[in-house]
């Protein structure tokens, strides 16, 4: 006869658990709320999520702290991981959504934002995001990624147009057979391993000297072309366009961050053990994708005449560019990621603010995307502050020092040049200078062109309230005074990704 | 003890309903291919439609309601959820007082989103929101 | 014969290739979730057969999950059909090309 | 001291950053008076750090702040004042402090005009933190900087297409030598661990050649790009299209010296691998006899001068390339000098022209701007290289150096440059100010500039004139920072037909140019009129035709290949390549674009043949792994 199981509730270490619950038990009481008093104001359900949300940011500085006292936490069966990795990516997964949400405060009314199930799902998928990163067991990591990911897919389509529809269905239907490479890819890893924990898989792999090589490099395959889906690596990325063009600029702004960098640190969790291992198929597979998207993204770039889609490739682009550390994998790099993506977070935050300030509620005749080029012309003359605000986030873009991003792309390319990467290292080199072209395309047609139509430029800034200003004045003062921040900032990433092993 | 199939009485019959199949399946693809391959490719939308004359076909009205749908869509959720308290059922003794109180905790979150569903009215046939 | 791990994972991939070639090949988009399940499911006999060899639960749990994780994108993808069947009275993918380039 | 340092580099960037806070309101006259005090209070303490230099002060070295201290990477941010940047620094605060108080009266109707003071002023601080940066990595932000600014002076008027376009020339051509400059840096920190000047240049004499030579060639690629050297100097004529003011600052005083300014600071570089510097010194030899070619033909005011600032630059690149650092340095400094002069002479020409530019359409303005034509002409002079003005001091010594050298074709082609640079400046002076005034023709009635535009001309006046007085102190001064040498000729004789000869040479140009050009009787060139059409007006208009003969024997042809150069190697070629590239870009774009069909059907499939292949390549590799020991088998029967 088994003995009954006894746990003790210490074990658990239910602490580890804390930042992802914060967020459901958000997203049930609103639901719940709803429940009792419907047609409350949508501002009081944005006042919640930021209240949870910062609820979750304490829960995570307690966690961080008790990891800088004792290292690595695991908790609830050892399936909570709660490294450097987890804590610093869920901080800028927890920080961009409080800077996120209040844009849903916009002074025109949209449909999705007067139903609080949009807050709900909103929480629920920053919870599954935390699960993604929190982890290293393969189940859970596939739960809080479908979790997510399903938040998502409706939360696009709640947008309630007809591209969201579309970009909704596209997003879902190839996202679910990233689900299924996903899935087959654990099923063989545990099948050559017998254990769906990253750790064990790295141990047992180590342990019989890849032996099993053949199929080590199948299950890579698969498990690669899932996350190459989530990360948007060229060819795996033809959802992004019309995804980020579907759904509201907001979203986008928010797809382009988030989903990413917790879908890099499973990456990192999940290649880097392959790379050091001394498998070079795997990096050079890792090079080919890298140098693939950053170049492919930027020349499709290039040609796009709508901003927004010009921005998906962009930030297809600089995922290429982000995924460079990942097949370096040296802690130099994994910090300089981190930093990037900190630094990409505010500049992107900006850049699809102030697209989402000027989105039209109908497109005026003759109108064919949202945003097109043509709708930024002479923007100078009709209001220069957000001409200059979005010319500086361009700029950011361009990685023109000393904006933001000009620190991201200098230290993911030394860590390149350190780690000996030199031709990759000219190579992003060269990308960001082919990438300056579209990005001062924009500043062009803002400062140099004259209005194409006396209407746009009522439609500029029209949706803008107290909230967004805020946003995107939190953007810019990010964007400009990034490089008193990069040093600290760096010293404590670099000091949680160092301890934590990677 | 050695059982030689072609010995039994009824292989000759096997045989033959296999190589029917084979034989009919066979056809079939091979009719298809070829008219598919001869065919004159006249995709004209006039010659598509039913009628090439006559009055306009209208489409079928949706049969089904889509309360019946979004039935289904609830039915399965709550019914898949299944799979995760038959394993706890079996070995009820086994995880004890801490499994019993995970299983609740479970069935409470089922709850709320049943309560959710429920409230929403996507349970009553007629009142569709 | 011995119905052995390698037959079940044979199976396995077999299924997973008919999903594959479901998910190229078919235009309707409800034909199109069907090939989805049938990858997901494929997936599911693959970590039956590999936990039973292995005499280990880990496999059967991720196959539970799996489950699970399949009907709620069932739910949202029949959701999202739904509404766009609404609006289209089709579910043809070619007609979903509005975005491009 | 160091007080003083942070006042030069700071007030710019407060000027610029008050100015800015005006630039959406319309003309406010303190801005500019704020903006222009401040760049004076930058030139004061610019002037007070030379004086400390003089005096045989330490060089002064600060650092700001550590920007990068992690990994292999630790770039201590700092600025220097030593005997190179502190005349850099002189001639940069001197010529701005002219230009702002000088814009006050040149952009008084503009609406923009606050917005102006914020960009110049944010130049010259780009400028400052260029040249005082004791690091490759601040001259590369302030290198970026200048880029900037000047992109937007030179788009300042953004109405105007041409403006733009020119603007975005400048920009993009630059973008591609910064790459070139990005690519040197990489190398100096990959190979040295440093980008400070001082670590780094004690550390080149440890590497070998050829690195050097790389790092050499591709510091000088960014160098060509900020100075307009052939085959990137197109973008400078074109940059004329921005106000006069910005002309005088940026494209004849200070940005496009930044490339001279490299080199002069990359002098240890540059003197371990003297093949470079022999190209560099014949580029600019090259460079400084086409740029004057196509000036002899152009009938655009500031063009004419644009192409002389080119040449001049030409001047500074052979001097610096053989070695006679501060003979460039020095050049640098004086035409800084004259070339402002002469080119806000030119704005107060345009102002009273209303904003013409063909000196066809002028003539004999000397009467109505006696100030301007005075200066004009002195400038001239001086561009020309007559004694005793400050052009003729730097301008010989350059041809000194050629002939000390011995590199006489080097020689030979400045001194031809020397006379065609006479020709030219004086064919302009000729056409603006002497002759009769044919601008009646076009109702315009010129008047003088303000009297304070010509006070804040004056100190250029008094520099360009007395400059070449200062070449001994000079020469102290930079003895020891840039190991100067005397260039003597030995023998006495030598030296003197050499002065005499040139001097000679110059002033006969200078008449020719102005026997051919201040006469009356100038037309606007159209060569229709019916009084153009008789026999006898065309006999005497041609003077017997021998004029003619000499024009189709001999100028002609020059001018054709004159305008060879231009229309075919500079248009076509160097044009054509530029575009080429972003060309093969975008067309590359736009052809591989149809991947994203939109159909999601399209779309799985990419995913399913993405997946396919990494399968494929993963099953390569596992049979691969399997039957290794075969397959090296098999290899070794081949031989492999």
């Amino acid at each position: 006869m088994l003995e009954p199981v006894n746990v003790s509730l210490e074990s658990l270490n239910l602490m580890t658990l804390a930042p992802m619950l914060i967020p459901i038990v958000g997203a049930l009481l609103i639901l719940v709320v709803d429940l009792f008093k419907s047609n409350i104001d949508k501002s009081l359900y944005v006042m919640l999520s930021i209240l949870f949300l910062f609820t979750d940011f304490m829960a995570l500085a307690g966690s961080s702290s008790a990891f800088m006292q004792n290292g690595t936490l695991l908790g609830l069966f050892d399936v909570m991981l709660v490294d450097g990795l987890a804590i610093v990516s869920q901080f800028i997964i927890v920080v961009a959504s409080m800077l996120f949400i209040p844009l849903a405060l916009t002074s025109k009314r949209f449909h999705e934002f007067s139903y609080p199930e949009f807050f709900a799902l909103f929480l629920f998928m920053i919870a599954g995001f935390q699960f993604m990163v929190a982890t290293d067991n393969l189940i859970l990591i596939f739960v809080g990624l479908e979790t997510a990911s399903l938040s998502l897919y409706t939360l696009i389509a709640m947008h309630n147009r007809e591209k969201s529809f579309e970009a909704a269905v596209k997003y879902f239907t190839m996202g679910a057979l990233a689900a299924g490479f996903y899935s087959f890819g654990s099923m063989i890893f545990y099948a050559v391993t017998g254990s769906v924990e990253i750790n064990q898989i790295a141990t047992v792999l180590v342990a019989n000297g890849f032996s099993d090589i053949g199929f080590v490099m199948v299950g890579f395959a698969f498990i690669l072309a899932s996350f190459a889906f989530k990360l948007s690596l060229v060819p795996f990325h033809t959802w992004a366009p019309d995804v980020y063009e579907g759904s509201s600029a907001a979203m986008a702004g928010y797809m382009s961050i988030v989903p990413k960098i917790a879908a890099f640190i499973v990456a990192m969790r999940f290649f880097e053990f392959l790379i050091h291992s001394g498998l070079v198929w795997v990096e050079a597979i890792l090079y080919v994708f890298v140098v693939v998207t950053m170049t492919a993204a930027n020349l499709w770039a290039l040609v796009q005449t709508d901003v927004k889609r010009m921005l998906a490739y962009s930030s297809i682009s600089h995922a290429g560019f982000a995924m460079a550390a990942v097949m370096i994998g040296t802690t130099q790099a994994n910090t300089a990621l981190l930093l990037y993506w900190v630094l990409f977070t505010f500049t992107n935050l900006g850049s699809f603010s102030m697209l989402w300030i000027s989105r039209q509620k109908k497109m005026l005749p003759g109108q064919n995307s949202d945003h097109s080029y043509e709708k930024f012309a002479g923007l100078v003359q009709s209001s220069p502050m957000a001409a200059t605000i979005m010319a500086l986030f361009m700029l950011s873009l361009a990685g023109v020092p000393p904006f933001a991003l000009f620190w991201g792309k200098m230290y993911l390319i030394s860590a390149a040049v350190t780690s000996g990467y030199t031709v990759l290292a000219l190579i992003m080199a060269l990308n960001s200078a082919i990438a300056g072209y579209y990005y001062l395309k924009l500043i062009v047609y803002m400062f140099m062109k004259d209005p194409v139509d006396s209407r746009y430029e009522k439609v500029i800034g029209s949706n803008l309230s107290l909230s967004l200003k805020t946003i995107i004045g939190i953007a810019a003062v990010g964007t400009i005074f990034a490089f008193i921040a990069v040093d600290p900032l760096l010293q404590a990433i670099g000091g949680f990704v160092y301890n934590s092993g990677y | 003890m050695e059982h030689i199939i072609t010995a039994n009485p009824y292989f000759g019959v096997f045989v033959l309903f296999v190589l029917t199949f084979g034989a009919f399946t066979a056809t079939t693809i091979i009719a298809r291919l070829a008219s598919r391959a001869l065919a004159a490719k006249d995709t004209e939308k006039i010659k598509l439609s039913v009628y090439e004359c006559g009055p306009e076909v209208t489409k079928q009205p949706n049969r089904l309601s889509p309360q019946f749908y979004l039935f289904a869509l609830l039915f399965l959720l709550f019914d898949v959820e299944i799979v995760f308290m038959f394993p706890w059922a079996v070995d009820f003794k086994v995880l004890g007082w801490f499994g019993f109180t995970e299983m609740i905790l479970f069935i409470i979150l089922l709850a709320i989103g049943f309560v959710y569903a429920w409230k929403k009215g996507a349970l009553e046939w007629h009142n569709i929101k | 014969m011995e119905i052995g791990l390698n037959h079940y994972l044979v199976l396995a991939t077999i299924l997973f290739g008919i999903g594959l070639y479901g998910v190229m090949r078919r235009k309707n988009l409800l034909m199109l979730f069907f090939a989805t399940e049938i990858l997901l499911n494929s997936v599911n006999i693959g970590f039956a057969a590999i936990s039973h060899y292995y005499a280990d639960l880990t496999g059967q749990m991720f196959a539970f999950f799996v489950i699970a994780i399949a009907a709620s994108e069932v739910a949202v993808g029949l959701g999202l059909l739904i509404v766009w069947y609404k609006r289209h009275n089709s579910i043809d993918l070619d007609e979903m090309s509005v975005m491009r380039g | 001291m160091e007080k003083y340092l942070y006042i030069a580099l700071f007030a710019p960037l407060v000027s610029s950053l008050f100015s800015a806070l005006f630039t959406a309101q319309k003309k406010k006259q303190f801005v500019g008076v704020i903006a222009s005090l401040l760049i004076f209070t930058a030139f004061a303490s610019s002037t007070v750090l030379l004086v400390h230099i003089l005096n045989g002060g330490e060089p002064i070295h600060v650092t700001l702040m550590t920007w990068m201290a992690t990994g292999g990477l630790n770039i201590p941010f700092g600025f220097v004042v030593d005997e190179v940047s502190v005349v850099m620094m002189m001639v940069v605060t001197l010529v701005s402090t002219v230009v702002h108080i000088y814009s006050n009266g040149y952009m008084d109707h503009d609406k923009s005009f606050n917005r102006f003071f914020a960009w110049l002023s944010a130049f010259v601080f780009s400028m400052m933190v260029l040249v005082m940066s004791d690091n490759y990595a601040g001259l590369f932000i302030g290198w970026e900087g200048v880029g900037l600014c000047s992109w937007g002076l030179i788009g300042f008027w953004y109405n105007k297409e041409s403006a733009t376009w020119a603007a975005n020339e400048a920009f993009i051509m630059n973008r591609i030598a910064d790459l070139g400059m990005l690519i040197g840096l990489f190398l100096v920190y990959w190979n040295t661990g440093t980008l400070q000047y001082e670590e780094a240049f004690a550390a080149f004499p440890g590497l070998d050649h050829a690195t050097l030579v790389w790092i050499g060639i591709f510091l000088f690629i960014g160098a060509m790009g900020k100075s307009a050297q052939f085959p990137l100097h197109t973008w400078l004529a074109d940059a004329m299209e921005g106000p006069t003011p910005v002309s005088a600052l940026i494209h004849a005083a200070t940005m496009v010296t930044a490339g001279v300014y490299l080199v002069i600071r990359s002098h240890p570089l540059y003197d371990l691998i003297p093949n470079v510097g022999l190209f560099i010194a014949s580029l600019g030899a090259f460079v400084a006899i086409f740029a004057a070619s196509m000036a002899l033909v152009n009938r655009d005011m500031k063009r004419i001068i644009a192409y002389s600032t080119l040449s001049q630059l030409g001047y500074m690149f052979a001097a610096a390339g053989l070695g006679a650092y501060w003979v460039a340095l020095f050049h640098l400094m004086a035409h800084a000098f004259f070339k402002a002069l002469l080119f806000l002479g030119a704005g107060n020409v345009m102002h009273a022209m209303h904003d013409e530019l063909d000196p066809f359409k002028m003539g004999a303005l000397k009467e109505k701007m006696k100030w301007t034509w005075i200066m004009m002409t002195i400038a001239s002079f001086a561009l020309a290289g007559v004694f005793p003005l400050a052009g003729f001091y730097s301008k010989d010594a350059i041809l000194e150096v050629g002939f000390v050298e011995h590199h006489y074709i080097i020689y030979t082609v400045l001194l031809v440059t020397a006379g065609l640079t006479a020709f030219y400046s004086f064919r302009l002076v000729a056409l603006i100010f002497h002759g009769e005034d044919r601008y009646t023709l076009f109702g315009i009635h010129p008047h003088e500039a303000y009297k304070f535009m010509l006070w804040a001309m004056s100190p250029l006046l008094i520099l360009a004139i007395i400059a070449g007085a200062f070449q001994h102190t000079f020469f102290e001064l930079v003895e020891e920072a840039l190991n100067a040498v005397h260039y003597h000729i030995h023998s006495h004789v030598t030296l003197w037909i050499m002065i005499i000869g040139t001097q000679a040479f110059v002033l006969a140009s200078i008449f020719y140019a102005y026997k051919k050009y201040a006469r009356k009787g100038i037309k606007v060139p159209d060569g229709t009129s019916e009084t153009e059409q008789s026999f006898l007006y065309k006999l005497l208009y041609n003077q017997y035709y021998i004029p003619y003969f000499y024009d189709e024997y001999f100028v002609k042809p020059y001018r054709e290949l004159s305008s060879i150069f231009w229309k075919k190697v500079d248009l076509k070629v160097v044009d054509a390549t530029v575009d080429g590239i972003a060309k093969v870009l975008y067309s590359t774009g736009s052809a591989t674009r149809g991947m994203q069909s939109g159909n999601l059907s399209t779309m799985l499939r990419w995913m399913v043949v993405g997946l396919v292949v990494l399968l494929m390549i993963a099953v390569a590799v596992g049979l691969a792994a399997r039957y290794s020991a075969e397959l090296s088998q098999f290899l070794a029967g081949l031989g492999v």
